[in-house]
């Protein structure tokens, strides 16, 4: 795990930065932003985000779930209440409900974290403080042997710091 | 931009609900809104006396639980067949209350509507701790309340299971579902923030429990694109999840035989009133700590006055269900509805009824005026009448109702003991207690979103507008002008 | 380079607590799940051979402690005293009466077959052998010539017009109305609930008495020739 | 039944009964309060030596007699092991045929009240102080001696309650043994003028009534069905007449006040007070109708429509109370009309009422106190210091006696009185006997030992003669019981078989005390010659009746049939009056006579003259324990010592009053919401009329079961849904699959859907008198919450007595509602309607749904069970439940260490160990007396057979006077309910929320036109 980082003031700056190094195919880049931009996004190109799979499987695991249980729990001990049909699915439409929305959303957050590999252990390098603050940051983790390309794109594309990381 | 900037008015840039394009003119740059947003956190003796006096109310009404729990139900004002009095309401009340805060930081997401980003970390940490508030009290209303958990379903050597048919256990998975799906859209939409304390802080003890809190969120573009993602899909749950725990809330009366309880109007009615009276509530709390925490160029009086169109436009939802109340009523030709209507609102329960009436009704529609939409005096004046006045819609709700059922032998009166008033005094205190921790342990507005309505810095000039559109262009910054 | 290394450049080992917490909240419901799930099958204990028990006399002194001994049924969760074992005012040996002496439960504890409280038995009925058998026990049994305190115990309480207060074992809860000479009659044996108390010197809470053990033998999970009312008011009212 | 002539009463060796009863840990479930069963410290106490005859936890019931009243109704006590849990009327006694009224159930309540005295007390310094037994028989004994030997006992006094049977000859010949004169047979607000005219015209005290073989009732009144005679078997032949639909009497009340029979009559009469004898002579032709309504101020035309009706000749029954006069004249009007032997049986007298001293003979024996002329005072079961208007200043003269004796069970103003108390056994506890119908004797034997070191005074009057040598030749017999023997015809054989059933044939020999009522000639009340501005009636409260019933939880906390007030005392007002006056329930009144003030709040009450007000007697007591003191005030206070002229008994309604607004207001202590039913149906009537010729069952099923083709014929729609379990069934809408049904399916080996247990109430029979209410919280361990030390925690209302029912927390699971229909215009043309109103068992029930952990359920056998361990409280039930008969524990009722608590020691004896005590927090109702199917179940099964039809029924059906509720199985044809329930007056209450109730009521029948028309 080496590599360089590059700390950026600029947004368009790290844009250019991001589409150089991308065509020199140097390296693994991650960016670092403040908070999420669509220029970032639009130039890392990154496909759709895996974490919908995890929603609809807990969703659909939920609804099951919610349903399953109210059904299993009337017919395991038969009491009619009401006059109303023992396993009754009208009201348990609610329970499905809400256990569909209460996994889907757990399983959205475990996609979250899966995904974006969070809670991280080793998080640190390539990271700089500044960049949950104002500046934006690219780290690419490169051979040694492509260092020096990589720290000439960052510089040149008006990093305000470069230096090498490990 | 200094703090103490006035209110920045820009005629003709009105906001306008749907759209994302809300601007802070006075907020700079990013490190500006780190910088006046982890200012807030500052602990101050305003604000310990404040937690003080939280704890004070939460003691007293604690107190009163534990003497109610000893001595029974009894101590409270219960007045059979009122047999739901102050907690239920005070139930509801919360609830309700949540539901706003969902609602900007959900709907109001799918919505794209730009005014909420400065509003929702605070309406969304009310909804948290609103729900806690709320779900404590169908534990406290039960005559034994250490058997509550009867009401979850669990495997047990009594081989009896909870009874899915009644409303209560679909309350339970309601509000437990609400309160963990709210509570993790809000740790959710906090990491990012929590990652920001963490680098800013300096107390190695606090810079671990906030290491820890953000789970080593670091900002790359990864995490960003899977948080997006994911803050959609919570949004996506949240959004029909509002709408039916009220609507679930609302069955626990819907469901009921009771004159004034038995209506089909009654979910979207509840769920009208809880994000009137949540919006209330936003207004209660945002306008005092936009002021106190210097935070008027975030929460301007665009986003105010576009909260206030929300909060107009519940209100006349709401009024317009209580007209169809009366309708019905008259409509039904059901003898046992109109006497009931009639006794709450011209008989026994008039002065309830009308302070409902007033409050959420009549009140409200000054908001038609944008002078006073733009008023936070006037708001925040107004958002205390709505908070009373939707406490007193769930009191008509429940207690002329149950007042005035179908056996006239048991009609019969209600008035809450000093019991029930120190436990609602103790929900408060728990409420603003959690609030007040919240408001100087986390920040009150949501840095990183607020960093996406701020202009990042260029080395280029560019345009404000294709930066805060969609990025037509993808992967150039080039000025763009041309569009 | 190093001005980057601050306290955020530690590996954070200890943001695994989250998966800790989740993982001890997993094993919390597995193991509520796997306690209610220990609802064997036991049928009704097979009579050992008498040879086989341990000799009442030499076990005639009961141990002061409780004894848990919690049966074949296992554990059946928390709220029971199942195993429960207090200690009596006079050490009754059950095996010496029933198994030694062949008596049938019936003659003591009178009511079991036609009351729903199945009968304590009053002190003249202890005195109705006891003046005959008294604390002076001749050489029996291949035993020398002893004294006995459990019938000297008893020959006070009669003698003083007392009451011997007993302390009572198995308890269904007030709000569950038990019919004894129902279960008699339907041919469970008192064993089945109460176990070997020919066995017992210092009888035991045997079974969890709890509902899911009520109910697994209602339902005929038991003996299927014992199934008997379900409804929540064939107990409770 | 035992067969048993003495079951538990003699003393076992060695052992007292306080020790058995420590049993009761074994027993089942006694003072269980919900919650995890306790492991340490519990004991099993076994008897040293068991009781013939009892299985632990199975009841025995022994037949007795009670003597709440003189009336002497047969009982049968429910005993298991060695406590009295219930007191049951004796379905083989010929007075009351199973029936008994409020005050005989509460009599447990008298025997285990934590008040009474625990021994003999002995006046030291000023204060009643314990001494044994044997100190106190001695202490009598001298006392005995002294007065002999000073020759001033012929100036002794003793005062007893009035009864029948044995005891007044035994104690006359215990008096006469030492100079004493013949003992006062004291009965306060007795009828004496009735029965001195009824002896003057029939030659008897009291006839046996006949409703059914009138037409036409006319009460002048005479509440028959409160606290004027042999209530209970007046009610029982008032309810058959009446159930007799189009061929039942008319009734007409007259009188100033709309009492519980005024309530029950077609028409009231509302005459001003005194002035029924006008109205009765006009109806004889001895005097004119337009002067009686100028005396009555009743409309001329009201009272020529009664004398057209009564002229019609129709059989009729007239009856009077009040004073010997009125009475003399409405005999006359018996006579008259030949209703002497058809409706008035005077060949069949009860017996109960022979013998009565009256009111005034109190008074002389008062003035003589008052002179110092008494030198020993003995008194038993009456209660002379407060039954007697405080003008009477009794107290004043106790005080100058030498030496009193009470041999009262409780601290009553009285007792607090005397030197000595020598505490009676209660009638529970002792031997006795009755005569209330000719032939007849009525026996009364213990259910158990002494709760408390007491003695029977029979015990005590012979042990007394036993010490004193010349005495004791006089009294050969060692305990009352061989006394009462030697005195029964056939002796110790016919003595012990006649206790199986209570009753014997015969006449009792020996000593009898025959005295007739002497009638003293008094000064006569005048009413019209007081002044005031208001009449005042004052009336037996028909619960407490003359104050001793006010230390009874029960009987305080039951609501008075007709004000429905309960631990209160009102000043009841005419709507009319309160209108005048500015006058609003609550408002607290001053109301003056020159005797003495009271303050009071004011109760509104359409059934009462505009210029009359009325207040309950029986509360107002200032000791009596803790149930009864300071509760209500006692109109007694207001009251001139005034007269029947002729009878001497005491004038009740005697003086008019002055009423004042104090400005003050208390809020009434009532259950009562609206007394309107607003159209719901929930009490329905119908027109005798329109019953027209009744079609059998089998007629209407050919006709087309559900058609309303008679008028007001019910739809009976909800039949089919009263046959089946679940009322889904009958709907078709349970699944078909039989493995789904589970015990639901009829077929199911457990059989329990085989059965719906139902219950009717006919509300033609119903009178309101709430006996069923008292045997509900008798049987089903009820709590009563009303008591002062109960109300400390009730918020914003500590320490008023029934603060919790101002809550309205009270807890009968029955309760009795009162609606009034009509007379809106305030005049006195209004219809009262009486509904009980218990859970109603629905099939689809709104409560059970609702529940969110299965507490509340539809059983297979049609019950809405309450598990009572299993409710969390929730309290959702109740707020669903539309005929809001659920009640919820708001307080630890259970709970000894609560000041709420029910039961205070010895009171928890009473509980019934088969149903449990609810825990506070949860909810609880009726079930039917789900215990007792139940135990029917146990019993039959034991026995190898089915439950037999109409093989047992519930509590309050089992007590009801008036037979209006019949229970049973309505699924299976041979119960009579399954009858009951087709006939053409059956609905359902709110039959219109498809609940599919188990509870049919069949409507009332209203006799609004004259018989004759």
């Amino acid at each position: 795990m080496r590599g360089i980082v590059g700390v950026f003031s600029e947004l368009d700056s790290t844009v250019d930065a991001i589409t150089e190094l991308k065509k020199l195919r140097v390296g693994d880049v991650t960016v670092y932003s403040p908070t999420p931009r669509h220029e970032l996004d639009d130039v890392l190109r990154h496909g759709p985000s895996v974490v919908r799979r995890f929603t609809l499987i807990g969703a659909l695991v939920g609804v099951t779930f919610g349903y399953w249980i109210p059904i299993w729990v009337s017919d395991y001990w038969p009491l009619v209440v009401g006059g109303k049909p023992i396993a009754s699915w009208v009201p348990y439409t609610i329970i499905g409900f809400e256990v569909m929305v209460l996994i889907g959303s757990l399983a959205t957050v475990a996609g979250l974290f899966i995904n974006a590999r969070i809670p991280r252990i080793t998080q640190t390098v390539g990271y700089d403080p500044r960049f949950s603050d104002g500046s934006f940051g690219i780290w690419v983790e490169c051979r040694p042997d492509e260092q020096e390309t990589v720290r000439r794109v960052l510089t040149e594309k008006g990093a305000e710091e470069v230096h090498g990381e490990r | 931009m200094t703090a103490l900037a006035p209110d920045p008015v820009e005629e003709g840039r009105r906001p306008n609900i749907p759209s994302a394009d809300v601007q802070l003119p006075a907020v700079a740059n990013y490190t500006q809104v780190t910088d006046e947003i982890l200012n807030t956190l500052k602990l101050t003796k305003a604000w310990f006396a404040g937690l003080a006096f939280s704890v004070f109310c939460l003691a007293i009404g604690g107190t009163a639980w534990m003497y109610q729990i000893y001595m029974g139900l009894g101590v409270a004002g219960y007045h059979p067949p009122v047999m739901w009095g102050v907690y239920i309401i005070t139930f509801v009340f919360w609830v309700g209350i949540g539901h706003a805060g969902t609602l900007i930081s959900a709907i109001l997401y799918l919505f794209r509507a730009g005014f909420r980003t400065t509003i929702y970390r605070c309406a969304e940490a009310m909804t948290v701790f609103a729900v806690m508030t709320a779900g404590l009290f169908p534990i406290l209303h039960l005559g034994r309340p250490w058997k509550f958990f009867w009401l979850i379903p669990y495997p047990n050597w009594r081989l009896i299971w909870p009874q899915f048919k009644s409303p209560l256990v679909w309350d339970v998975f309601a509000i437990l579902t609400y309160l963990t799906v709210s509570a993790t859209f809000l740790f959710i939409g906090l990491i990012p923030d929590l990652a920001v304390l963490r680098d800013r802080e300096t107390n190695p003890v606090r810079k671990r429990i906030y290491g820890v809190l953000s789970f080593g969120w670091r900002n790359s573009d990864r995490e960003w694109r899977h948080f997006a993602r994911a803050y959609l899909f919570l949004a996506a749950f949240s959004t029909p999840l509002v709408l039916s725990v009220h609507s679930v809330v609302s069955f626990d009366f819907a469901m009921a035989d009771v004159p004034g309880w038995h209506t089909t109007i009654f979910p979207p009615y509840f769920v009208a009133g809880a994000i009137f009276s949540g919006i209330g509530m936003v207004f209660t709390i945002i306008i005092p700590i936009r002021r106190w925490f210097k935070l008027k160029h975030y929460v301007t009086l665009n986003h105010l006055d576009a909260a206030a169109k929300l909060c107009l436009f519940t209100s006349l939802v709401v009024g317009c269900a209580y007209l169809t109340e009366f309708f019905i009523a008259w409509y039904s030709g059901s003898e046992v509805e109109q006497s009931y209507f009639m006794n709450r609102v011209f008989g026994q329960w008039w002065w309830a009824a009308w302070i409902m009436l007033t409050c959420n009704m009549i009140l409200p529609m000054l908001l038609f005026s944008q002078k006073l939409r733009r008023n936070t005096t006037f708001l925040f004046t107004l958002s205390i009448f709505i908070n009373l006045g939707m406490w007193y819609e769930r009191f008509v709700i429940i207690v002329p109702s149950l007042s005035h059922e179908y056996e006239p032998w048991q009609w019969a009166p209600y008035a809450p003991s000093f019991v029930d008033w120190a436990i609602l005094v103790g929900s408060f205190g728990w409420f603003s207690m959690w609030f007040l921790l919240f408001v100087k342990q986390l920040p009150v507005l949501a840095i990183a979103e607020i960093k996406e309505i701020v202009p990042p810095k260029f080395a280029h000039r560019v345009s404000r507008r294709s930066l805060d559109g969609h990025g037509e262009t993808p992967g150039s910054v080039e000025p763009a002008e041309a569009h | 380079m190093d001005r980057f290394r601050g306290a955020m450049t530690i590996r954070k080992k200890w943001a695994v607590l989250p998966g800790f917490v989740l993982l001890t909240v997993i094993a919390a419901i597995a193991s509520a799940y796997t306690g209610a799930q220990q609802q064997q099958q036991p049928t009704v204990a097979p009579d050992t051979a008498p040879g086989a028990l341990p000799s009442a006399r030499a076990t005639n002194k009961a141990p002061d402690t409780v004894i848990v001994n919690r049966g074949e049924w296992g554990y059946w969760g928390g709220s029971t005293p199942q195993g429960r074992s207090p200690e009596q005012p006079i050490a009754f040996p059950h095996p010496r009466h029933v198994q030694t002496l062949g008596m049938n439960c019936l003659y003591c504890h009178f009511a079991a077959n036609k009351a729903m409280d199945p009968g304590l038995p009053a002190v003249n009925t202890c005195m109705g052998c006891h003046t005959v058998v008294t604390a002076q026990r001749p050489a029996t049994d291949g035993l020398p010539a002893r004294t006995s305190e459990g019938i000297e115990k008893l020959t006070t309480y009669w003698k003083n017009k007392q009451p011997i207060p007993w302390v009572r074992v198995h308890k269904v809860p007030d709000y569950v109305q038990f019919p004894h000479m129902r279960h008699v009659n339907a041919g469970v044996t008192c064993q089945t609930c109460h176990g070997q108390v020919q066995q017992m010197n210092r009888v035991y809470q045997y079974a969890p008495l709890n509902m899911g053990w009520c109910i697994n033998c209602h339902i005929g999970n038991v003996n299927p020739a014992w199934k008997a009312r379900y409804d929540c008011s064939t107990c409770h009212y | 039944m035992s067969d048993s002539a003495t079951p538990v009463t003699e003393p076992k060796p060695g052992t007292s009964r306080r020790t058995f009863l420590k049993v009761l840990g074994a027993a089942g479930a006694t003072t269980a309060a919900i919650g995890c069963s306790s492991e340490t410290g519990e004991k099993l106490i076994p008897y040293l030596v068991h009781p013939d005859e009892t299985v632990p936890g199975v009841s025995n019931y022994y037949a007795s007699t009670c003597r709440e009243c003189a009336v002497g109704c047969g009982v049968l006590l429910e005993v298991r092991d060695g406590r009295t849990f219930k007191v049951e009327g004796n379905p083989d006694h010929p007075l009351n045929r199973g029936a008994l009224c409020s005050r005989g159930q509460a009599s447990v309540q008298g025997l285990y009240n934590p008040d009474r005295y625990r021994q003999p007390m002995l006046r030291k310094n000023g204060a009643l102080s314990p001494i044994s037994w044997a100190q106190a028989i001695t202490l009598l004994t001298q006392q005995l001696t002294s007065v002999q030997s000073s020759g001033k006992a012929g100036s002794a006094l003793f005062i007893n309650q009035h009864e029948t049977g044995s005891f007044p000859g035994l104690l006359d010949t215990w008096l006469s043994g030492y100079g004493i004169p013949a003992h006062l047979s004291y009965a306060a607000l007795a009828e004496g003028g009735v029965i001195a005219a009824n002896k003057q015209s029939y030659g008897v005290a009291w006839p046996s009534l006949d409703f059914t073989a009138a037409k036409l009732v006319v009460s002048f009144g005479a509440d028959f069905l409160e606290t004027w005679g042999a209530n209970v078997p007046q009610q029982l032949s008032f309810a058959d007449a009446r159930a007799k639909g189009a061929d039942a009497p008319r009734v007409i009340y007259v009188g100033p006040r709309r009492s519980l029979t005024g309530m029950n009559a077609d028409q009231w009469i509302a005459c001003k007070p005194g002035s029924e004898l006008a109205i009765a002579n006009a109806l004889a032709d001895s005097g004119s109708v337009a002067q009686a309504a100028q005396a009555s101020d009743v409309p001329v035309a009201k009272l020529q429509a009664l004398a057209a009706e009564i002229a019609a000749g129709v059989p009729s029954l007239f009856l009077a109370g009040g004073s010997y006069e009125v009475a003399l004249a409405v005999n006359g009007l018996n006579q008259k009309f030949g209703n002497v032997g058809r409706s008035v049986l005077t060949a069949k007298p009860i017996e109960s009422f022979e013998g009565m001293s009256s009111d005034a003979e109190l008074t002389d024996a008062i003035e003589k106190m008052r002179a110092g002329q008494v030198p020993l005072l003995l008194v038993r079961g009456a209660n002379p210091v407060f039954t007697s208007p405080k003008s009477a200043k009794v107290a004043e003269a106790m005080a100058k006696v030498a030496f009193k004796v009470s041999f009262s069970s409780y601290p009553d103003e009285t007792a607090e009185l005397c030197d000595l108390v020598l505490p009676d056994s209660h009638a529970i506890e002792s031997w006795g006997d009755a005569q209330s119908l000719p032939g007849v004797i009525s026996l009364q034997q213990p259910g158990m030992d002494p709760v408390y070191d007491t003695r029977a005074t029979a015990d005590v009057l012979l042990a007394v003669a036993k010490a004193i040598p010349a005495q004791a030749g006089a009294h050969p017999t060692t305990n009352y019981r061989e006394y009462l023997i030697s005195r029964y015809p056939g002796g110790t054989t016919a003595f012990t078989s006649a206790l199986i059933k209570g009753i014997g044939n015969g006449a009792l020999s020996g000593e009898r005390a025959k005295k007739g009522t002497a009638a003293t000639t008094r000064s006569a009340a005048n009413i019209e010659g007081t002044s005031g501005d208001m009449y005042l009636v004052v009336y037996p409260s028909p619960l407490l009746e003359d104050g001793s019933g006010a230390n009874k939880p029960w009987l305080q906390e039951i609501p008075d049939p007709v004000t429905k007030v309960c631990w209160q005392t009102v000043v009841e007002m005419g709507t009319s009056a309160a209108a005048r006056l500015a006058i609003d329930a609550g408002d607290v009144l001053k109301v003056e006579t020159p005797s003495g003030s009271i303050t009071a709040p004011a109760y509104i009450y359409p059934g009462l003259r505009g210029d009359t007000i009325a207040i309950a007697f029986g509360r107002g007591h200032t000791g009596y324990g803790r149930y009864a003191a300071n509760v209500g005030v006692n109109p007694g206070d207001l009251l001139p010592v005034a007269f029947d002229a002729k009878s001497g008994s005491m004038a009740w309604t005697s003086t008019k009053v002055k009423v004042t607004k104090t400005g003050d207001f208390i809020p009434l202590v009532s259950t009562e919401g609206s007394a309107r039913q607003h159209g719901r149906g929930i009490a329905q009537a119908i027109e005798a009329h329109e019953l027209g010729i009744v079609p059998t069952p089998a007629e209407a099923e050919k006709e087309g079961t559900g058609e309303e083709h008679l008028p007001g014929d019910a739809s009976h729609a909800f039949l089919p849904g009263l046959r089946a379990p679940v009322a889904q069934d009958a709907q078709g809408n349970l699944p078909s699959d039989d493995n789904k049904k589970g015990m639901y399916d009829p077929n199911h080996w457990s059989g329990m859907a085989k059965r719906r247990w139902a219950m009717t109430v006919d509300l033609a029979r119903c009178t309101g008198c709430s006996a069923c209410v008292t045997a509900c919280y008798a049987e089903n361990n009820i709590a009563t919450v009303g008591a002062i030390h109960q109300s400390t925690a009730t918020a914003n209302l500590n320490g008023q007595a029934g603060a919790n029912i101002l809550r309205g927390r009270e807890m009968a699971w029955i309760r009795l509602e009162r609606y009034f229909e009509g007379g809106e215009t305030l005049d006195d043309s209004f219809e009262t309607r009486f509904v009980p109103m218990m859970c109603q068992q629905c099939g689809n029930a709104p409560c059970e749904p609702v529940c969110p952990v299965y507490a509340t359920y539809h059983s297979p056998d049609g019950l809405n069970v309450q598990v009572y361990n299993r409710c969390v409280g929730t309290r959702y039930c109740s707020n669903n439940c539309p005929y809001k008969v659920r009640y919820f524990n708001w307080f630890g009722y259970g709970e000894p260490s609560r000041p709420q608590y029910a039961w205070p020691e010895k009171m928890n004896w009473q509980l019934n160990p088969d149903v449990t005590v609810r825990g506070k927090g949860v909810m609880e109702k009726c079930t039917f007396c789900v215990q007792r199917i139940r135990e029917s179940e146990h019993r039959a099964k034991l026995e190898g057979r089915a439950v037999q039809p109409d093989e047992f029924t519930t509590s309050c059906a089992q007590a009801c006077p008036s037979n209006a509720i019949i229970f049973g199985d309505a699924a299976d044809p041979a119960w009579s309910v399954a009858k009951a329930i087709e006939d053409r007056r059956a609905y359902h209450v709110f039959e219109e929320l498809n609940t599919f109730t188990a509870v049919v009521y069949l409507k009332k029948v209203n006799h609004s036109v004259a018989a004759g028309a």
